[in-house]
């Protein structure tokens, strides 16, 4: 019982982001408005971000600035790596989140075209009209 | 749809579960994350760069190239907003309404559109969203310096504090996006037209690009800030803290300019006449 | 300057790619030689890269001056450096092909144009020339936005199309980012000598194995491999006609480069084919791929609809021949991924010429085209020709390795997906050579047309065309050097067999 | 960090996600996605990230949520599902 908690507290982060993960992508296939499914695609993404992030925690570190650092710290006090967070996946998650935002344009923008021209934001309305045609 | 893809994310979820069951301990500082490269980031990061925020020093300096093409993304992001929605005709008008500066008073014009009346009292109103809040406008208008100041701030104080080019570029960006958002598109079109920020984006990145591509003229390899320090006095530790500094400043430049593009285009469906 | 080749040819591109978007601002008219002269750079660039590694084997380019675990590196082979050549040139030439109908479609817009296409070719060379899996995600995104803006840009069903491609892609941009996730919290390193160097100790965890699928899947999404291919025929039918002969020659073909360097280098052949025995469902699943590919290509409405089907199931001969495990399939997924780039940028080059002139990609659109565009025709013809594998062309070289190593391995479900392919490939493009050579025929309504007069593409147009054509034929007849000198030693540095 | 915090917080991350996809008004989705994002920045600055924290804060909770509310002005605010 004890090592079913202890799991489960090691672990429970990343459960948390696999849930995420699965809400957005579900939006993203079974949602039928254009923009649900935008919402469903920048949830996945976060949650991935929040994944990336949660590899970068460390017990007992704090965050990834070094103290007193002014051009030449490294020569005044030896920097050890156990005091700070692991500032790799910050860098890298400030990449996708960049990334995200340029997405969510680009899908905004398509989003605005089809309304334009089809004035419905409904996925099977558009396909409906252009089974018209 | 509903049935597959529910099985598709029971699939796919249960997948990523079952490897997360080797996953190291949540948090473990002993984990292989961060035995192998960060520690190097974080004992040599703040000597080698001059930059005490190790995040800022990796982001800039030792995976910089993967910012030059992150900068790179959201330019053509906003390049992508402009191709597809920017219209250069206007739209059909039907009536125009305008607004009486000093009686407050609404006036719609219905015939001889071509010709509105232009008159030093009269301003132009968007039909569907006319803030007129005074409280709004005023307290936007005092915000808004206060807003850039910050962002100047951020960009400019990235080494030692959380923070820099692309927050920085955003927060500008935004407080422009403030202005068209209390007053109307136009106002802030006044202040930093199309043209204007359509350029400023690519200059934004081509600060960046052309700080790499400096490097190279100067016989070290693309984006190696240390072969500035000819130009820029000091040593090569000085130099790549400059470095980062300079493409900190292109990334925000680049970064502010594309949030406004991509912001007029969406909100005002590319006529750039009546935004949100 | 030859030491900064890996560097000048993502640079250069993505430097002009911004000069154009400033000059659409300012001066439209000094785009396309911009644009020209930029990717004539990275060609030139290419191709010292090649004939540098034919000498060295291995070069190294650290971007920053950072040493490789630390700073980003790339690492260049021989196989990177075939697929830097092919992409280069085809977007070269696809480049100066199609400036005609660009101007006409994008007038006021022409900056942004160049600018995308400019840049999602800089993605392009960049996935292939990187050795840092992270860095390959960026650049993965930057040819992605690029080519929704640009699919989109096609005719009244691209937006959706377009929208519907973003979703699939981002969906498979992130399982691949996650994928580099599981591999770095697994061996801390992002770089993908390190992390092979790693992985040995490591292969039988589940992080690995979830790692190893997720990209998998990631870039199979990417590529449009079989079941995940829903997106590809829409977006490349209603993309512009210069669109659809840059992203159908290059992008699936560099998802497959992807597939195989994450397999060989990263993963190792050993852990792929040997601790994994996923070899066998992958095989039948690109056979499947193959067989629904080819029949959904005779059902197509319109010939351009056709070409996108017959990009999906050459897709499942690469990523099949890839997963076969011997070193003649391999050698046939490699040579294919050279071979079919050429093929298709034939035949959609061909196709643009026919859309440009005829305004529609019905197969109605054919008739007659044979007295009216006799050259496209012919490039048409050389194009078809490859694709089926008529020997003088090099579709035959390569799919001949591929039933070898078919053949080889035992899997004959494959062989047959093959042959079947290919007798299939023979309609299709008989049905198109016989549609174009009748001006007008009973079946389609039967109304009689005048017998048209030569209405050829400008000359500008049928060059690169007849040029590819050409090269189709020329690399045939070099496939024995192009084996010996550059596959067999991608084969042999990564110790596969 | 304190782990109740980080559980509180995560809760109320999966919460505003199931009802950022749920709710049937897109203005509405809109404003709770971007109460989402603020919720991930708070967790994220919780486990010391404070640059993609504030990253996200500028771009996820503002530019992101401006951008929806702006599309759903230009679009339409109804939805089926």
């Amino acid at each position: 019982m004890s090592d079913l908690i202890s799991g489960i507290t090691a672990h429970y982060n990343y459960w948390i982001y696999v849930i995420l993960m699965m809400i957005g992508l579900y939006a993203m296939i079974a949602k039928n408005n254009l923009v649900k499914k935008i919402i469903g695609m920048n949830v996945f993404q976060t949650a991935i971000i929040l994944f990336y992030v949660s590899i970068g925690a460390k017990k007992g570190a704090t965050i990834p600035i070094i103290h007193h650092g002014h051009g030449d710290a490294g020569a005044s006090s030896i920097v050890q790596a156990m005091d700070y967070i692991n500032p790799l996946p910050h860098v890298l998650m400030l990449t996708a989140i960049v990334v995200s935002v340029s997405t969510l344009g680009v899908a905004l923008a398509l989003g605005i075209r089809l309304y334009d021209r089809y004035e419905t934001l409904e996925e099977d309305e558009i396909l409906a009209r252009l089974r018209e045609k | 749809m509903k049935i597959p893809a529910l099985m598709v994310v029971l699939l796919t979820g249960g997948l990523l579960i079952y490897a997360a069951g080797d996953f190291p301990q949540w948090a473990d500082p002993s984990a292989p994350a961060h035995q192998h490269v960060s520690p190097y980031y974080l004992e040599n990061g703040a000597a080698q760069t001059g930059a005490p925020n190790i995040v800022t020093a990796v982001l800039a300096d030792y995976r910089g190239y993967d910012t030059m093409f992150e900068t790179a993304v959201i330019f053509s992001a906003g390049v992508v907003c402009f191709l597809l929605l920017r219209v250069s005709q206007r739209e059909d008008r039907r009536e125009l309404t305008y607004r009486h500066r000093i009686v407050g008073m609404t006036i719609r014009v219905t015939a001889g559109l071509d010709s509105p009346p232009v008159l030093e009292e009269f301003e132009r109103l968007d039909r569907h969203w006319t803030p007129q809040d005074l409280i709004i406008r005023n307290g936007c208008r005092l915000l808004i310096p206060f807003i850039q100041l910050f962002a100047l701030y951020v960009i400019a104080h990235g080494h030692h504090s959380p923070g820099g080019g692309f927050q920085g570029g955003v927060i500008l960006g935004a407080s422009f996006i403030l202005l068209a958002i209390s007053f109307d598109l136009r106002t802030a079109l006044e202040r930093m037209q199309e043209k204007v920020h359509g350029i400023l984006g690519p200059v934004g990145v081509l600060i960046y690009a052309g700080t790499g591509a400096l490097c190279l003229l100067l016989g070290s390899n693309f984006l190696d800030y240390g072969a500035l320090a000819p130009l820029i006095g000091g040593d090569k530790v000085m130099a790549r803290s400059h470095g980062i500094l300079i493409v900190e400043i292109g990334v925000g430049i680049g970064v502010m300019a594309t949030m406004i593009w991509i912001y007029n285009n969406v909100s005002s469906r590319g006529r750039y006449e009546e935004g949100l | 300057m030859t030491d900064h080749f890996p560097a000048l040819l993502v640079t250069v591109p993505l430097l002009c790619g911004l000069v154009i978007a400033i000059l659409g601002w300012l001066n439209r008219k000094l785009c396309f030689p911009v644009a020209v002269g930029a990717l004539a750079v990275s060609l030139i660039s290419a191709a010292g890269i090649l004939a540098r590694v034919l000498e060295e084997n291995v070069i190294l380019y650290r971007l920053g001056g950072w040493d490789p675990p630390w700073g980003i590196a790339y690492r260049v082979d021989h196989l990177n450096a075939l697929v830097l050549v092919v992409v280069s040139v085809s977007a070269l030439l696809n480049l100066m092909a199609t400036r005609r109908s660009v101007q006409e479609a994008f007038q006021e817009k022409l900056g942004a144009f160049y600018c995308l296409y400019v840049l999602m070719v800089t993605g392009l060379l960049g996935i292939v020339v990187t050795g840092d899996a992270f860095n390959l995600y960026v650049l993965l995104e930057i040819t992605a936005l690029t080519g929704y803006g640009l699919i989109a840009m096609g005719d009244d069903r691209a937006p959706l199309a377009s929208l519907n491609y973003l979703y699939l892609g981002t969906i498979g941009a992130c399982f691949y980012l996650l994928g580099i996730g599981y591999l770095y919290i697994a061996t801390g390193s992002l770089n993908m000598a390190d992390i092979a160097a790693i992985l040995p100790n490591l292969y039988g965890s589940k992080v690995i194995l979830g790692a190893f699928v997720l990209c998998m899947v990631g870039l199979w999404l990417k590529m449009a491999f079989f079941p995940l291919h829903v997106w590809l025929p829409n977006a490349y039918t209603h993309a512009h006609a210069a669109v659809s002969s840059l992203v159908a020659p290059l992008v699936t073909k560099v998802m497959i480069y992807v597939m195989i360097r994450l397999m060989l280098t990263v993963f190792t052949a050993h852990y792929t084919f040997e601790v994994l025995s996923l070899s066998g469902p992958v095989v039948w699943l690109s056979t499947i791929g193959i067989f629904s590919g080819a029949i959904l290509a005779l059902a197509a409405k319109g010939f351009k609809r056709m070409l996108t089907y017959v990009i999906v199931s050459e897709v499942g001969y690469m990523v099949g021949g890839a997963w076969l495990g011997n070193e003649a399939g391999m050698t046939g997924a490699i040579l294919h991924i050279a071979n079919d780039a050429l093929m298709t940028l034939c035949l959609f080059l061909a196709a643009g010429n026919i859309v440009y002139r005829q305004k529609g990609h019905q197969y109605q659109d054919l008739k007659g085209l044979f007295r009216k565009m006799p050259l496209t025709m012919m490039g048409f013809m050389v194009g078809g020709l490859a694709i089926i594998g008529v020997p003088p062309t090099c579709g035959f070289f390569s799919k001949w390795y591929l039933l070898s190593g078919g053949i080889e391995a035992g899997h004959y479900g494959f062989v047959t997906a093959l042959i079947f392919s290919s007798l299939v490939n023979v309609i299709l493009v008989f049905r198109v050579v016989e549609t174009a050579y009748y001006p007008s025929s009973g079946n389609h309504g039967g109304h009689h047309r005048e017998a048209p007069a030569l209405e050829e593409a400008p000359l500008h147009m049928v060059a690169p065309l007849l040029l590819v054509a050409a090269g189709l034929v020329v690399v045939g007849l070099y496939t024995g050097d192009l084996v010996t000198r550059i596959i067999q030693p991608i084969l042999e540095t990564m110790a596969v067999y | 960090m304190i782990w109740q915090l980080d559980l509180a917080i995560l809760t109320l991350v999966v919460v505003a996600a199931v009802a950022a996809i749920t709710v049937r008004d897109l203005l509405g989705a809109a404003i709770v996605f971007g109460a989402y994002s603020f919720m991930m920045c708070l967790l994220w600055a919780v486990m010391g990230a404070v640059d993609v924290a504030f990253t996200e804060a500028s771009v996820g909770a503002g530019v992101s949520t401006v951008l929806f509310v702006a599309a759903v002005f230009r679009t339409t605010r109804r939805t089926k599902d």
